[in-house]
């Protein structure tokens, strides 16, 4: 299973740099989409993968022995709301700047 | 998979033909959403899945939980009712607009609009 | 015996549900208007949600039921913006 | 400490929180209540910041267990000198460019003083955080909060910027979680100190993934840091951003070094086994190229904004160079000239707004109103031609611009020689006593970059400044007022101040250096604090 | 008055008095120089009341401890050197405030004047009595600084200005050296301290450093006292005015150089390196200041290549590092000191009233004014060393050195050969000074009747002219003490014996000035009438001129050169700057990885699960798919990204994480929307099929990046697979599962980690939320967009226009009837959507769900209505206030957070129990709930905020024609 | 009253799915109830139709025939979907004159249609009240516009005032 997620993690990681380094704003903005997808499997893979193990206590304490590590889930929550945020801004600062430049090239002219 | 070995085995079976059933209709809608020609005719294939795909794999979780917590599992009924409802819509609103797209494309065998008369036919597709 | 026929059942059921889901994902990828892609994209939501509820049967577990409940209220809200877009070129007038 | 005492170490956070989140309630055509509340919240947290920087001075490293979780588990803020000093540093840069901004500025935007107070949390929570992941937090609310001052104003030149700015940032923060969550999985731990412990401990497999991890955090740190060439995205943004915002943004590029500073001693001191120095090269000689680049494009410019910039990318490159040296008395005289750049350069920020307002009256009010007046009738509007015309104004904006060069030269009287001094001093100081080896090449070479910048400096800013001051034949007396010249003078006397306090201020960095490079009572005084004892609960 | 507090008065005074002169009046001329001269005078009568304690060898000392962390003290001390110095400084400087009360025009602005001079004086005794070598630094930088503000205080002239930048760049760069050099010395030394350092001679020199620490020192040096190869920024710098120049370039500024060279003579001089260097840069500096100064038809000019000669010769002779050339040294700086700062002022006086300084012009002005013309005369012949006048006397004990042999070289061997002919040229500059302009034709067409000036004006000059006469008369009476104590300072024990005489004997310097005199004169005639029409410039080195070199060769290459090798490190682009990004941290991880095997093994493909394996044959088509299309299909990207979103949730909620898997789904669905929403804005795309195959470079590019993506792709792959094959020894979260429910009270360890055990993290990412949702807000109200958006999308004309064709129709039809059944289902899961998030909200502590989930959904909620119904119906009938969600559910999580300090507890103590309710039981209540609470309500706003202020823009031009009073997203 | 439950069905409704989610007890109950009078509240805010039930009993009734007929359709699509001969069967569409207005009824009957496989609600027509329906097996238009007219249209109009 870690190759899988491990080859997973890579493709969107990849596809997602393929798109940051294009010039067009919207190609960055799902480039950010899919690198964040990417970083947050990521992040959540460091806590090794466990099936059916939901870190929700079903007697009043816990062990790793029983449980997946709650701790990246955790991490990777604060990741994807920030992120969302970010995407957000990002989207409406390339409208801003494709309304005040009239391009949607990155570089606010194009090449 | 712990608590499968608990259930009994008619409850066990019957789980397994409502499961069966229901991911039997999602793959043959599949089918249809892969083999069928136009966009119209694929439209109806995922109702498979929404409707009886969905159906039997409740069915077969409503009575998988209900037997293996020994109480009425009932909550399935609220998916059931969800998708009743919202898939529809999806589906109409695309319809619709398969429509629009076809008919400012001019596509062939495509109905005029129910509303329009001889004069806006030729000036507008739409 | 009937604990190894419903654990291959549902086995079986997630095989044919990771297909179903592959062949959405062909449909999406090859289009070939945009209006078949969104209606492979709905597929997709459904299926992704019997396959979470089987999941969750597979591992006896319901924690898995409200993931399946949000895609069935909320999974349509982006299907049916994407298809508004489509029809109006905007989707909040 | 005991009491509500021992809750000061929050309070920079805290209060910039509340203030932020109550200014945000209060509507828009509330400019001076919201500027009052601004300037009372960030007034509150200059004192809190002195009382906090006396506090790390004459006792022991504070350490603040949020949610009453020891450490390593929960989220520590941990006081010691350098994070007070950074929090007193940013506090003064907030209260001048907040003072500055008040004048016109404010206005220029929705929302300004509310992303203000967020930018201070964002900063202070940097500075005080001993969470790998919590720093994360704080960069981003930091960034966030800089992105939305970075727009203000709004207009073509700053909207393009911020694509960049925020593109480059996003892919940062990407690796900063990569490296976190990388160190996270090898270590198994997210405090500074208690990562500190377990380096030592880790197989060889663990080891070089932690060092991929340190390595991968690492950039997203020089990014920050604005180490050529991850840093070019400086050169678009800080010209662009309005000028209180530019003063306040001189402090941001600190935060990268900040925690280079904080965690290369800590992770990669001495006891830290195989790991010991790991890319201290790496940070010396692109800090050093981040000199010399920075230096070139000094001598390159010719808005005075972009050598501004510049300078900031300057004063990065020495401060990185410091670093990788790894040596406590350089590490003295790099904080101080850590302090003395950022006052300047944020001065320097400020000031150019007013001479260019001279230079081109009302051009910039009129960009900024076209952009506001092009669209919607309930648009605010800056007041335009805002400020008097004092007949004195030329002669003290000349005084303050030569008071910068001053500094950015690193002539005397001001703190810009003391600081050049400090670090010239420790260059060319033998590391090791009694070493025949004379002095590194790569002193030298960090000597004569130093020097050179000085010099580049003065060129490029002689230039300037005779085009501002000296040639012009018609030059309008701009309009100026006074809440904006103080900030200026006062940031300025503040870096005398620091000249002539040499001694007591040159101690303070001393032994902030020497506590930095020995981060063991960092570590204990973290991992050994006590929680209050839990209240019954019911259950 | 103790002898240490004069010290502190002497180098305070001058500065106080320039704060106090620059707050005068424009034209406060009067009250300027009555200020500045009282100052020079006390400074200069407590110098002079100071001489009896360094008189025998004493030194007056002052100590202010300043950075004891280097040793560095504010340290002041005076010597006999200094002594002679301090005198000259401010003597010189008393009688340049008086000249300049006359010279400056009333409608100059004086204070800026006399407050820089002030200033300058201080800095300049600064260096003299600095007792720290850093001290001395100190005031030599501020010398750089004040002398560039004073050379340009005419700044309308662009002369003054580049002269002015000139000299500071010059003198500036030598500064920095001579940082570097004092802090080698200190570090060799142990201390920076001016005795310590005196005494430590025999270190310095034979220390390793002592070659670095000499040629820093010497380009400060060299390049204060204008010495060649430095000195072509001194004759620019005549652009002054001329009283600066009387004290600058007499006896101040220039002299800076030559008093450190002779200050840290003692320790540095005496080896082959010193010898070398300074010979060399001397001989030069005499040789060829004399002969250019030949040429200049400024008489300002002409003195200012004079001076850079004599201080070629005062450079020559300390160079030689013998005692006697040390003591001729310092005589000579005193001597010329006197007779130039009178010529300057002579200068000033016949600039001043016959409007030029052009030699060629001027003439015949001994009968309009015979006593300035008188004065200039004596002053002049003391520059060319005639006898009785006290140049000749210095240019004597030169000569004589120079035949002196001192080290075995053709330098030595040519130095009396050079000073001859040196000393020649000096009598032909001297001669033509006089003769050009006082003597010959009258001048026809001057600006101004020429007559003498005010007698006061004329004073000063006539002062130092007086002092010229009676020490060339009678050394040994007047300056001999002061000069040997002066001396007696510097050499200490080597203090050779020395007779200032007027008479020597008929000895080989004396032959040697005889034939200077002649051979000079001779040169004059022979020249004179060349020299009334040429240009500026001697005949073949005319070309060589330092202002236009020093432009050429420094200041446009520092741009130009500068500006492309910055054009090419850097670029303003974005895509280079990901890319460099983007491989750099590849690099990174790479490096510590290639030291060794990661001891990966091989998978085990049974491992594998094949339903997983679908799902992600899914996502990545999907992410491939998105990648591909994303240019010119947007919608299909959006599509597609989706689908990969949907896989992510899938791995979610397989591995072990339901919160996950729910928070990825509704972020999804309100990012689809918010991207939709932003698609309206952008141009249009379409994929031009005409367009053959890409270009090469174009390709090239592609392929770049298609290998970045793949090797970023596959570092990142690499790492998380090589992490998850490794155990996780101990890790901070076994803790959170052993507490969670015991002391968290809450059974879902994840949202405990979020809102109790991490909330401080929660706390800053809603902060990151509100701070962007407020951004957004901020820069869409000032949405401009671009013209070809500005009007409906092509859809909707069409459909209005069918619309408008049908006669049954009315606009708006066709989207009514799309939206009548949906709208009806959408209105109607509005409440539904509210109780599920309550629900997700609710459960969150003990089971997946929370404040974030809920408050998407919510969110969703809203925004559904806004997509059946339109922004307009909807805010006729909901009033959602976003931001004040916002901050109010901000100020609720952070009061939450401090109600704990109530308890004595830190920020964010949670505390949690069971609440016994009547009829319904025991109710679980945790503090962490209302922080959650926080949490909900701030993404509900935040969200909500950001969808309703994109879609706002679409009805801007119509609220805008309504004029409405709304606020947008508020209404 | 009225004003504290202004759609007293959506109350109940969601106060069911609050149980169903919940599971049932006292506390839950009163939890359930207010957070359903609150969400209801809110609604009104938007001001939606309210229909009105004549004969609400029939609603199981027509449940059943559409869970019946909508089984069938499964089976029947499925078997066209598996045929190996995609060109016998013909697909197009038909225009259904309504008489149902009511836009509740129309959404009833529009999840209906949609939701049988083989059928599919593509344009609707208010000023004409004409459906355009997609059938995905069409051998006789009449039997369609029979089905939706008499199987469903009729039974909503009976329920719906
Ligand atoms: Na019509
Ligand atoms: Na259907």
């Amino acid at each position: 299973m870690e190759l899988l997620l491990a080859i997973s993690i890579g493709i969107l990681g990849g596809s997602g740099v393929w798109l940051l380094l294009r010039p067009r704003t919207y190609q960055v903005i799902i480039g950010l989409s899919l690198c964040s997808y990417a970083v947050n499997l990521f992040i959540f893979s460091m806590g090794r993968l466990r099936s059916g193990a939901a870190p929700i206590l079903s007697s009043r304490t816990g062990s790793l022995a029983d449980y997946a590590d709650p701790l990246p889930q955790a991490l990777v929550l604060t990741a994807i709301v920030i992120g969302f945020a970010t995407t957000a801004l990002f989207l409406v600062v390339l409208l801003a700047s494709r309304g005040l430049t009239g391009t949607d090239h990155v570089d606010g002219q194009e090449q | 998979m712990i608590n499968v070995a608990e259930l009994p085995a008619w409850a066990a079976l019957v789980t397994s033909l409502l499961v069966l059933l229901g991911a039997g209709f999602t793959i043959v809608g599949a089918i249809g959403l892969l083999r069928l020609k136009t966009f119209y005719e694929r439209m109806h294939a995922p109702t498979l899945g929404a409707t009886w795909g969905t159906g039997g794999i409740l069915l077969g979780s409503i009575v998988f939980f209900s037997v293996l917590q020994s109480r009425p599992v009932l909550h399935e009924i609220l998916i059931a009712a969800f998708v009743t409802v919202t898939t529809p819509v999806t589906l109409m609103l695309l319809a619709r607009t398969a429509l629009y797209r076809d008919r400012s494309e001019g596509s062939p065998d495509i109905p005029p609009p129910v509303s329009a008369n001889g004069k806006a036919k030729a000036a507008a597709p739409d | 015996m009937s604990a190894t026929i419903l654990s291959w059942s549902l086995l079986i059921a997630q095989i044919l549900l990771g297909i179903a889901m592959a062949i959405a994902c062909f449909r999406m990828v090859r289009g070939p208007r945009a209006q078949d892609r969104i209606v492979a994209l709905d597929a997709l939501y459904v299926n992704a949600m019997l396959l979470l509820l089987v999941f969750g049967m597979r591992t006896g577990s319901t924690l898995y039921f409200e993931a399946a409940l949000v895609i069935s209220i909320l999974g349509f809200v982006s299907t049916l913006a994407l298809a508004k877009f489509l029809m109006r070129g905007e989707i909040i007038e | 400490m005991d009491g509500w005492a021992h809750h000061l170490i929050i309070a920079p956070i805290a209060l910039p929180l509340v203030a932020g989140a109550l200014l945000a309630v209060y509507d828009e055509r509330r400019q001076f209540l919201k500027g009052l509340i601004n300037l009372v919240s960030t007034l509150i947290t200059l004192y809190i910041a002195i009382v906090l920087l006396q506090q790390a001075d004459t006792s022991a490293t504070g350490v603040y267990l949020l949610g009453n979780w020891p450490a390593p588990f929960g989220i520590v803020l941990v006081l010691d000198r350098l994070s007070a000093m950074m929090l007193l540093l940013t506090a003064v840069l907030a209260c001048a460019s907040l003072i500055f901004s008040l004048a016109r500025w404010h206005t220029a935007g929705s929302h300004f003083h509310t992303l203000f107070q967020f930018l201070l949390m964002g900063i202070n929570g940097c500075f005080l955080t001993g969470d790998l992941f919590n720093l994360f937090v704080f960069f981003e609310v930091m960034l966030a909060s800089s992105y939305g001052l970075l727009l203000h104003g709004s207009g073509p030149r700053r909207v393009q910027a911020s694509l960049h700015y925020i593109a480059v940032n996003l892919t940062a923060s990407f690796f900063f979680l990569v490296g976190v969550s990388l160190i996270y999985g090898v270590t198994g731990t997210l405090n500074m100190a208690d990562l500190a412990v377990r380096i030592p401990t880790l197989s060889i497999e663990n080891r070089m993934l932690f060092e991929a991890g340190a390595a991968i955090l690492g950039i997203a740190f020089l990014t920050k840091a604005a180490m050529w060439p991850l840093g070019l995205w400086l050169l678009s943004a800080y010209p662009a951003a309005a000028a209180p915002v530019a003063a306040i943004f001189a402090v941001l590029s600190k935060v990268g070094v900040y925690v280079l500073l904080r965690l290369c001693p800590l992770l990669f001191g001495t006891p830290a086994g195989e790991t010991t120095g790991y890319g201290a090269t790496f940070l010396l000689v692109g800090g050093l190229a981040t000199i010399a680049f920075g230096m070139l494009g000094v001598l390159a410019s010719q808005a005075m904004t972009r050598i501004a910039s510049f300078s900031l990318l300057v004063s990065s490159g020495t401060l990185l160079a410091a670093v990788g040296l790894s040596d406590a008395q350089i590490t003295g005289g790099a904080l101080l000239y850590l302090v003395s750049s950022t006052l300047t350069i944020s001065a320097f920020f400020l000031l150019i707004e007013l001479i260019e307002r001279g230079q081109n009256p009302g051009a910039d009010v009129i960009a900024i109103t076209a952009e506001a007046l092009g669209e919607e009738e309930d648009e605010e509007e800056l007041k335009e031609e805002v400020g008097t015309r004092f007949a004195a104004t030329p002669a003290v904006l000349g005084a303050c611009f030569v008071g910068c060069v001053l500094l950015l030269t690193g002539l005397p009287p001001l703190s810009g020689f003391v600081a050049k001094l400090a670090l010239l001093a420790a260059l060319f100081a033998p590391a090791e006593q009694g070493a025949t080896s004379g002095i590194p090449t790569a002193n030298w070479v960090f000597i004569v970059l130093l020097l050179l910048s000085g010099l580049t400096a003065l060129l490029a800013l002689s230039r300037v400044g005779i085009r501002a001051f000296w040639a012009p034949i018609d030059a309008v007396v701009p309009r100026v007022l006074l809440v904006e010249f103080v900030p200026v003078v006062c940031l300025l006397l503040l870096t005398l101040g620091l000249a002539i306090k040499g001694g007591p201020v040159m101690r303070y960095m001393a032994e902030t250096a020497r506590a930095v490079h020995a981060p063991s009572s960092y570590v204990d005084a973290v991992l050994t604090a006590p929680r209050i004892p839990p209240a019954e609960t019911g259950r | 008055m103790s002898k240490d507090v004069l010290l502190t008065i002497l180098i305070v005074l001058p500065f106080v008095g320039s704060v106090i002169a620059a707050t005068f009046r424009p034209n406060a001329r009067n009250s300027e120089a009555w200020l500045a001269g009282g100052v020079a005078l006390i400074c200069l009568s407590l110098t002079a009341f100071a001489y009896p304690t360094i008189a025998d060898g004493g030194v007056v000392r002052t100590d202010v401890e300043w950075i004891p962390e280097f040793g560095l003290s504010f340290a002041l001390r005076l010597d006999g050197f200094a002594w002679m110095f301090a005198m000259l400084v401010t003597g010189i400087g008393f009688l340049v405030v008086l000249y300049a009360r006359y010279y400056m025009s009333p409608s100059d602005p004086v204070p800026r004047f006399f407050s820089l001079l002030l200033a300058f004086m201080g800095s300049m005794l600064g260096i003299i009595i600095a007792g720290n070598l850093i001290i001395l630094v100190f005031f030599w930088e501020l010398t750089s600084i004040f002398s560039f503000l004073l050379i340009g205080y005419w700044h309308g002239n662009a002369g003054a200005r580049d002269g002015a930048r000139m000299a500071l760049l010059v003198t500036g760069l030598g500064g920095f050296a001579l940082l570097a050099g004092v802090i080698l010395i200190g570090q060799i030394v142990g201390s920076y301290d001016l005795d310590i350092v005196l005494a430590s001679g025999e270190a310095i020199r034979e220390h390793s450093l002592y070659l670095p620490a000499l040629v820093l020192v010497l380009l400060g040096a060299l390049t204060k006292s204008a010495q060649f190869p430095f000195h072509f920024w001194l004759p620019n710098a005549m652009a002054a005015p001329t009283p600066v120049s009387a004290f600058l370039h007499s006896a101040t500024m220039v002299k800076a150089g030559v008093f450190l060279l002779a200050r840290l003579w003692p320790v540095m001089a005496g080896t082959p390196e010193w010898f070398w260097l300074l010979g060399l840069a001397g001989m030069a500096s005499l040789l060829f200041g004399a002969f250019f100064a030949i040429f200049q038809h400024d008489m300002k000019g002409l003195l200012a290549y004079s001076t850079i000669s004599h201080l070629g010769l005062i450079t020559m002779l300390l160079s030689l590092g013998s005692p006697l050339g040390a003591v001729a040294a310092i005589f000579h700086m005193m001597n010329h000191a006197t007779f130039k700062a009178s010529l300057f002022m002579a200068a000033g006086i016949i600039d001043h009233e016959t409007g030029t300084r052009d030699m060629r012009k001027l003439g015949g002005l001994f009968r309009y004014m015979p006593v300035t013309a008188t004065l200039a005369m004596v002053a002049s012949a003391a520059m060319a060393g005639v006898p009785l006048l006290n140049g000749f006397l210095s240019k004597e004990m030169f000569f004589a050195e120079a035949i002196e042999t001192h080290v075995h070289s053709v330098l030595d061997t040519s130095q009396p050969y050079v000073a001859v002919l040196a000393s020649a040229f000096a009598v032909t500059y001297s001669l033509r000074f006089i003769h050009s302009v006082f003597f010959g034709r009258k001048p026809t067409d001057l600006p101004r009747e020429p007559h003498e000036p005010p007698f006061w004006m004329r004073m000063p000059s006539m002062f130092l002219v007086l002092a010229c006469l009676v020490v060339g008369v009678a050394p040994a009476a007047t300056v001999g003490p002061y000069l040997y104590t002066a001396v007696e300072s510097v050499l200490g024990q080597r203090t050779p014996k020395f007779s200032l005489a007027v008479w020597h004997g008929f000895n080989l310097p004396l032959i040697m000035s005889a034939v200077a005199l002649v051979a000079g004169a001779l040169l004059y005639l022979a020249l004179k009438d060349y020299l009334r029409h040429s240009p500026v410039g001697p005949p073949l080195l005319r070309h060589v001129n330092g202002r236009r070199l020093f432009e050429r060769g420094v200041l446009v290459p520092s741009l130009k050169w500068a500006q492309s090798a910055q054009r090419v490190l850097s670029t303003r682009r974005l895509q280079p700057q990901l890319r460099i990004l983007l491989l750099a941290a590849f690099a990174a991880a790479l490096a510590p990885i290639s030291l060794g095997s990661l001891g990966l093994q091989w998978p085990d493909w049974s491992n594998i699960d094949a339903v997983l394996a679908l799902v992600w044959l899914t996502g990545a088509g999907c992410a491939i798919g998105a990648a591909y299309q994303a240019k010119y299909h947007r919608l299909v990207a959006l599509i597609l990204l989706g689908g990969a979103g949907l896989s992510t949730c899938i791995t979610f909620a397989w591995f072990s994480a339901p919160d996950l898997a729910l928070t990825q789904l509704v972020v999804e669905v309100v990012t689809t929307i918010l991207i939709l929403l932003g698609l309206r804005w952008l141009p249009k795309r379409v994929e031009d099929m005409n367009l053959g195959p890409a270009p090469p470079s174009a390709r090239l590019r592609r392929s770049r990046d298609a290998a970045i993506a793949f090797v970023v792709g596959a570092g990142l792959a690499t790492l998380a697979y090589a992490a998850m094959m490794l155990p996780l020894s101990d890790p901070i979260s076994s803790y959170f599962l052993e507490r969670s429910y015991v002391e968290g009270g809450g059974r879902n360890v994840v949202n405990v980690i979020l809102v109790d055990f991490r909330g401080f993290d929660t706390m800053g990412e809603i902060t990151v939320l509100a701070a962007v949702a407020l951004t957004v807000y901020a820069l869409l109200r000032r949405f401009r967009p671009a013209p070809d958006n500005v009007g409906s999308p092509e859809q909707q004309i069409r459909q209005n226009a069918f619309d408008e064709a049908e006669p049954d129709r009315k606009p708006g039809d066709t989207i009514g009837d799309y939206l009548l059944v949906p709208a009806v289902i959408m209105q109607w899961l509005f409440p539904v959507i509210i109780v599920l998030a309550l629900y997700l909200f609710l459960r969150g502590h003990d089971l997946p769900g929370g404040g974030f989930v809920a408050g998407v959904a919510l969110a969703t909620a809203f925004i559904l209505q806004y997509l059946a119904s339109g922004t307009t119906l909807v805010e006729d009938r909901l009033r959602i206030l976003p931001v004040n969600w916002i901050g109010l559910s901000l100020l609720l999580a952070a009061t939450t957070g401090m109600a704990s300090w109530l308890f004595g507890y830190p920020f964010l103590t949670s505390h949690s129990q069971y609440v016994e309710l009547p009829v319904i039981g025991a109710v679980p209540a945790a503090t962490a709930l209302f922080f959650d609470l926080g949490v909900f309500g701030l993404v509900v706003g935040a969200t909500v905020l950001m969808l309703i202020a994109l879609a706002h823009q679409s009805i801007r031009k119509l609220r805008a024609a309504r004029t409405t009073t709304a606020r947008t997203p508020e209404a | 009253m009225s004003r504290l439950l202004p759609y007293p069905l959506l109350t109940a409704s969601l106060l069911t799915m609050w149980l169903l989610l919940n599971g049932l007890s006292v506390g839950q109950i009163v939890l359930g109830t207010a957070i359903a009078v609150m969400a209801s509240n809110v609604t009104a805010a938007l001001q939606p139709a309210k229909p009105r039930l004549r004969r609400w009993y029939l609603l199981p009734k027509l449940v059943a025939i559409v869970v019946v007929d909508i089984w069938r359709s499964n089976l029947a699509v499925a078997q066209l979907i598996l045929r190996t001969d995609q060109t016998r069967r013909v697909s197009g569409f038909v225009i259904v004159p309504l008489e149902l207005r009511d836009p509740t009824g129309l959404a009833i009957l529009a999840c209906i249609v949609t939701s049988t496989p083989g059928t599919a609600w593509v344009e609707y027509d208010s000023t004409q009240s004409k459906l355009l329906l997609h059938v995905f097996d069409l051998v006789d238009e009449a039997h369609w516009i029979d089905l939706i007219k008499n199987r469903y249209e009729r039974l909503l109009l009976e329920i719906l005032v």
